[in-house]
């Protein structure tokens, strides 16, 4: 079962890295658009007077969220060009794991994107990132693994339905709010030099919920 | 270990269309199945079904597994392949990129070396690195055949698998039928083929079943007979 | 190299020494930011001739549209690139300039904004035709954005002359005790100007040149496969 | 030829809307996506301790961004399914009038979108938005004009690109910066009773500029 | 008016692939020509560039209009049409409605009857309005069909218009096809059809154009051996 597993995992996660990396330039590009994203943010929000350095947090999760929606996005469409997402319902495997080795590489591929994005922030927001680097790695990678937790289910349930395209942002978006407020509270108590504890453990919380969610349900999604 | 389904009564309704009303048959290990019809009759509804895509809206749909009765459908899935409409295939991967994927999907184990045979099977040596959205119509054709074959399943489900191959092609897909580990049930919409590679017809006519024949109880002039006669257009 | 190049190559040499002497020696260092201000002749030498480049993009791009011949892509895609390392010169120069003198490397003034838009923005005409598969559509599409790309330049400038808001430090520029006002700091950022400005010539032809080379290699190779029956 | 420009437009006008009043895909989604940002902005500013009425005009402007990146991408996407886009091209009309036809159906919808999303500007951020509705509206019209103009025709640039779910928005944001900024000073300035003329001359300046731009280049972009 | 095509050592590459090589022929009115070749040939590459879909790479395309020379391609796709591989109908839209877009589209202003009639003519009359996407392959083929024929074209290229087609669907094709305001241009792997409804004969092989023929001068006979040398594959 384990080897199984692992052929498995290994499988989805390369061919899902390897499409993104064809070009290695994919960093290239978040890096850019992630420059866009701080210069749009920090010019929408100059008429409220706000810190510059009282913004990072919210900015950062405004990028998380912009780029993890194109690239779930990316995955769905991807996958529904061709109707490849029939191969993968098609073979024989649990699809919990399935599941988490979808999970892993779009978090995977956002946490990258979200550590380019950091030294942006020192530069442009003039954000202090070292105050409590761990706390903040732990929101970073929590909310992260929380999100595409969430996106991933949503994406394959509304695979397989008809209404596929308006399901998707409807079922997905709901879910995600809770994710977003407790990462950017724990992000900002990170950048303040404390841990945010509390928002942490909720973190904690809705990964275990959703992932094994995820895990239990996905082979329920897999029929047509 | 032998693979047949059974199905009952098995019907399938989208919204207020019927693709598929009360059909009952079975499928045994060493049948070949062509399944003719018209345009909209059904032949692919029914084949998804069978190929565990999709669930009937009523009836009985059996797996039996080595003389038993399995639900677990992964374990099926294992020995099940389907060749649909859509090739099935990642664009942006090359050929060989997409047939190691399905190898560690299916779990198979084949090495480098047996990937590029089976890409020699359907005349694709050459183009092993072409990525696969570069492809022409037929090559993407063949390329869907060598994945569908590359998990060597029990049992092939085919929905119109000639679709833009050349003679060449054709000559080669023929071959690979011609296994005598598989069954395999295919839609083609070519008779000729149909007659030559089968050795059961099933003939559909607006989501039933009309005709369920043996090769032996049937002339080639017999055949094309029901054919025609079931080809006319449902919205004739 | 052919004569011309030679000579070229030995007057732009000539001028970047000189540049080089005036702006490092010559020049007096600025009354109120001492040394440091020394940037300033690589600051503004460097973006003229950029802008000049994205220019040049906006004119090739219109004669490959109009005329489909190859040689304006090239022609329009060397002055892309050119332009976009001149214009990175002035974003690697400006926050080592703004460090001592601001404090930060980074405000979110109008014109740095502006710049860095436009750095994207070429960034973009220069790279994407990386990702354009189809050799017949590459010149077209990239002549489209260099074109739409173009069409900012005078838009990002404009934005920051007519709505003049909060500059953090505005450029000291003119003021009484700082600014440009020695003779040889003028003789330091004309020869400065003029120096980067023969470089961009000089790079431009000789990027042209090597495209061209390289097209002819590709087809004579196309030929050869052919010859030997793919 | 106005008669013949006509129908075009209104077949191409026709068609976008309703597929788009079929499915409620891009609207439905961009609405909510608009919600959630509004709900991010504001957790992300909360710890910033800034004013509620202060962040609405930038608010209501990244939702204009993000939402209408996305939504453009999705109309794009639906003409690529099936080779639509080939129907377009073989059409004997002037690519000029369909770029046109695109920006109005594409501008419309987001229209739509925002004037939906000011009354939740009412209630979340307790913007007072009839200082001077007229400007207001100028001021988004205009906006979301311009940003259509540009994002209509870099779609179909980024469109023949490999990775054009990720070039789109890293491609398109730079051009619409300038956009982005006037368009938040005009709304702010008109949430606060006043107009901001050199604001929307500015924009009308680059609708002009970008509109002109498209009509002439369209054609250019429809070969393959 | 008449439409004619010329073309001279028209080539085309992708990359390093060349898909076409100095291909030189003309198209007449009235004539009705199918292509031939295995999987690769460069059929439908060749198509595309007709289309005015894409540029060829090096060579000289001619379109004649009225006997005078033509460079406006709009007023060229005025007259044209093309069936390829692709539907290029929306999904979201129903049969009937993706129809009046067309028809919009090319100012046709067909009415709503002449539009039913259409799809009667390729047999799709109950299925009006049915979603595109929920139509089985068959009856997406056939909507193809209706979308080309819409316009009236004097010149239709057709790419491989018989896949996934019943019977009854290839018939009432061979029945448009026998229009006589329209000349046409096939490529089909089908090769007893690509004899029986041209009237000329290009065979393609690697890119190359390795024989152009008249009916007149050719049996059938001699034309399968023909097809049969040339659809070798490539990679053989
Ligand atoms: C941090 C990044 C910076 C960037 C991207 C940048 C960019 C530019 C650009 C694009 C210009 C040409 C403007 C024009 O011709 O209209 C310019 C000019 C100039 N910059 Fe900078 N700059 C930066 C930092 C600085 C700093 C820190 C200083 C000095 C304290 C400075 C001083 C100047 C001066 C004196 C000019 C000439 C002004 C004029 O001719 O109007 N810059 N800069
Ligand atoms: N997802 C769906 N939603 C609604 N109707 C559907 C759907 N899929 C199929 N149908 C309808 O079911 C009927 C049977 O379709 P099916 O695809 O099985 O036909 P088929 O026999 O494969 O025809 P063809 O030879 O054209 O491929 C058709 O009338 C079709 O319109
Ligand atoms: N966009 C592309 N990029 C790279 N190569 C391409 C592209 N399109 C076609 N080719 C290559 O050009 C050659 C000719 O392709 P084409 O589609 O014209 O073949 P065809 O004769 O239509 O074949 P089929 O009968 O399989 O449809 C093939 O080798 C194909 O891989
Ligand atoms: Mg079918
Ligand atoms: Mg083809």
């Amino acid at each position: 079962m384990s080897g199984q597993v692992l052929s498995v995992f290994s499988a989805v996660l390369r061919k899902d890295l390897r499409r993104e990396l064809r070009s290695r330039e994919i960093f290239i590009s978040s890096f850019l658009f992630s420059v866009i994203l701080l210069m749009v943010i920090f010019y929408a929000s100059k008429t409220s007077g706000v810190q510059l350095e009282a913004m990072s947090s919210g900015a950062l999760w405004l990028c998380i969220l912009f780029s993890g929606t194109i690239g779930l996005n990316r995955t769905h469409q991807s996958e529904m060009v061709n109707g490849c997402y029939r191969a993968l319902i098609l073979a024989p495997v649990e699809g919990g794991w399935l599941y988490l080795a979808k999970v892993c590489s779009n978090a995977l591929l956002l946490i990258v994107m979200e550590l380019l994005l950091l030294p942006l922030l020192v530069l442009f927001y003039h954000t202090d990132i070292g105050k409590n680097s761990g706390a903040l790695l732990a929101a970073l990678v929590l909310g992260t693994l929380a999100f595409t937790a969430v996106g991933t289910l949503v994406v394959v349930i509304t695979a397989n339905t008809r209404m596929k395209d308006v399901l998707f942002p409807v079922v997905q978006l709901p879910l995600v709010v809770p994710t977003l407020i407790a990462g950017v509270n724990a992000t900002e108590a990170a950048l303040q030099g404390k841990t945010a504890d509390n928002w942490l453990q909720f973190l904690v919380a809705v990964n275990v919920v959703f992932l094994a969610a995820g895990f239990l349900l996905y082979d329920f999604l897999l029929e047509e | 270990m032998t693979l047949s389904i059974r199905f009952h009564e098995l019907s399938k309704q989208f919204g207020e269309t019927i693709a598929l009303w009360r059909v009952s048959e079975a499928i045994e290990p060493g049948d070949r199945i062509s399944i003719l019809g018209h345009n909209g009759a059904g032949k692919s509804t029914l084949l998804h079904m069978l190929a565990t895509l999709s669930k009937p809206s009523s009836g009985e749909l059996t797996f039996s597994l080595a003389g038993e009765t399995c639900d677990d459908v992964k374990k099926l899935r294992d020995h099940l392949s389907f060749l649909s409409h859509e090739p099935m295939l990642y664009p942006d991967l090359t050929a060989l990129e997409n047939l190691r994927f399905i190898n560690r999907l299916y779990q198979r184990n084949l090495s480098e070396d047996a990937l590029r045979e089976l890409l020699d099977k359907v005349g694709m040596s050459d183009f092993g690195d072409r990525l696969f959205r570069t492809c022409s119509r037929g090559m993407q054709q063949r390329l869907s055949l060598a994945r569908a074959l590359l998990p060597q399943p029990k049992l092939l489900f085919l929905d119109e698998p000639f679709s833009g191959l050349d003679r060449g092609g054709v000559e080669r897909m023929k071959a690979l039928f011609a296994d005598d580990q598989m069954s395999w049930v295919l839609v083609t919409h070519h008779l000729r083929l149909g007659y030559e590679l089968a050795n059961r017809f099933w003939i559909l006519h607006r989501g039933r079943l009309l005709h369920s024949l043996q090769k032996r109880d049937l002339t080639y002039e017999a055949y094309i007979k029901l054919c025609e006669g079931s080809s006319m257009e449902a919205s004739a | 190299m052919s004569m011309k190049n030679t000579i070229h190559f030995v007057v732009l040499f000539a001028v970047m020494q000189m540049a080089l002497v005036w702006a490092l020696y010559i020049a007096p260092p600025d009354a109120l930011q001492g040394h440091v201000q020394r940037i300033f002749y690589f600051h503004l030498g460097s973006i003229w001739p950029g802008f000049l480049a994205f220019f040049y993009v906006l004119y090739g791009s219109i004669r490959y549209l109009i005329s489909r011949d190859l040689i304006w892509d090239r022609k329009s895609l060397v002055s892309g690139e050119i332009g976009l390392v001149f214009c990175s010169i002035v974003l690697t120069t400006g926050p080592v300039w703004a460090k001592p003198t601001w404090g930060v490397y980074w405000a979110w003034d109008a014109r740095l904004t502006s710049t860095l838009v436009l750095w994207l923005v070429f960034f973009a005409y220069v790279n994407l035709r990386e990702y354009i598969d189809d050799d017949s559509k590459r010149p077209r599409i990239s002549a489209v954005l260099g074109i739409v790309g173009a069409l900012m330049v005078p838009f990002v400038y404009m934005s920051t002359r007519i709505f003049e808001t909060q500059h953090p430090k505005p450029v000291v520029m003119g003021d009484a005790e700082s600014g440009i006002r020695h003779p040889d700091m003028n003789i330091a950022l004309y020869l400065s100007l003029f120096a980067f400005t023969l470089l961009y010539i000089y790079l431009w032809r000789q990027g042209v040149k090597q495209m061209l080379t390289e097209d002819r290699l590709k087809k004579l190779r196309a030929q050869l496969l052919r010859l030997e029956g793919h």
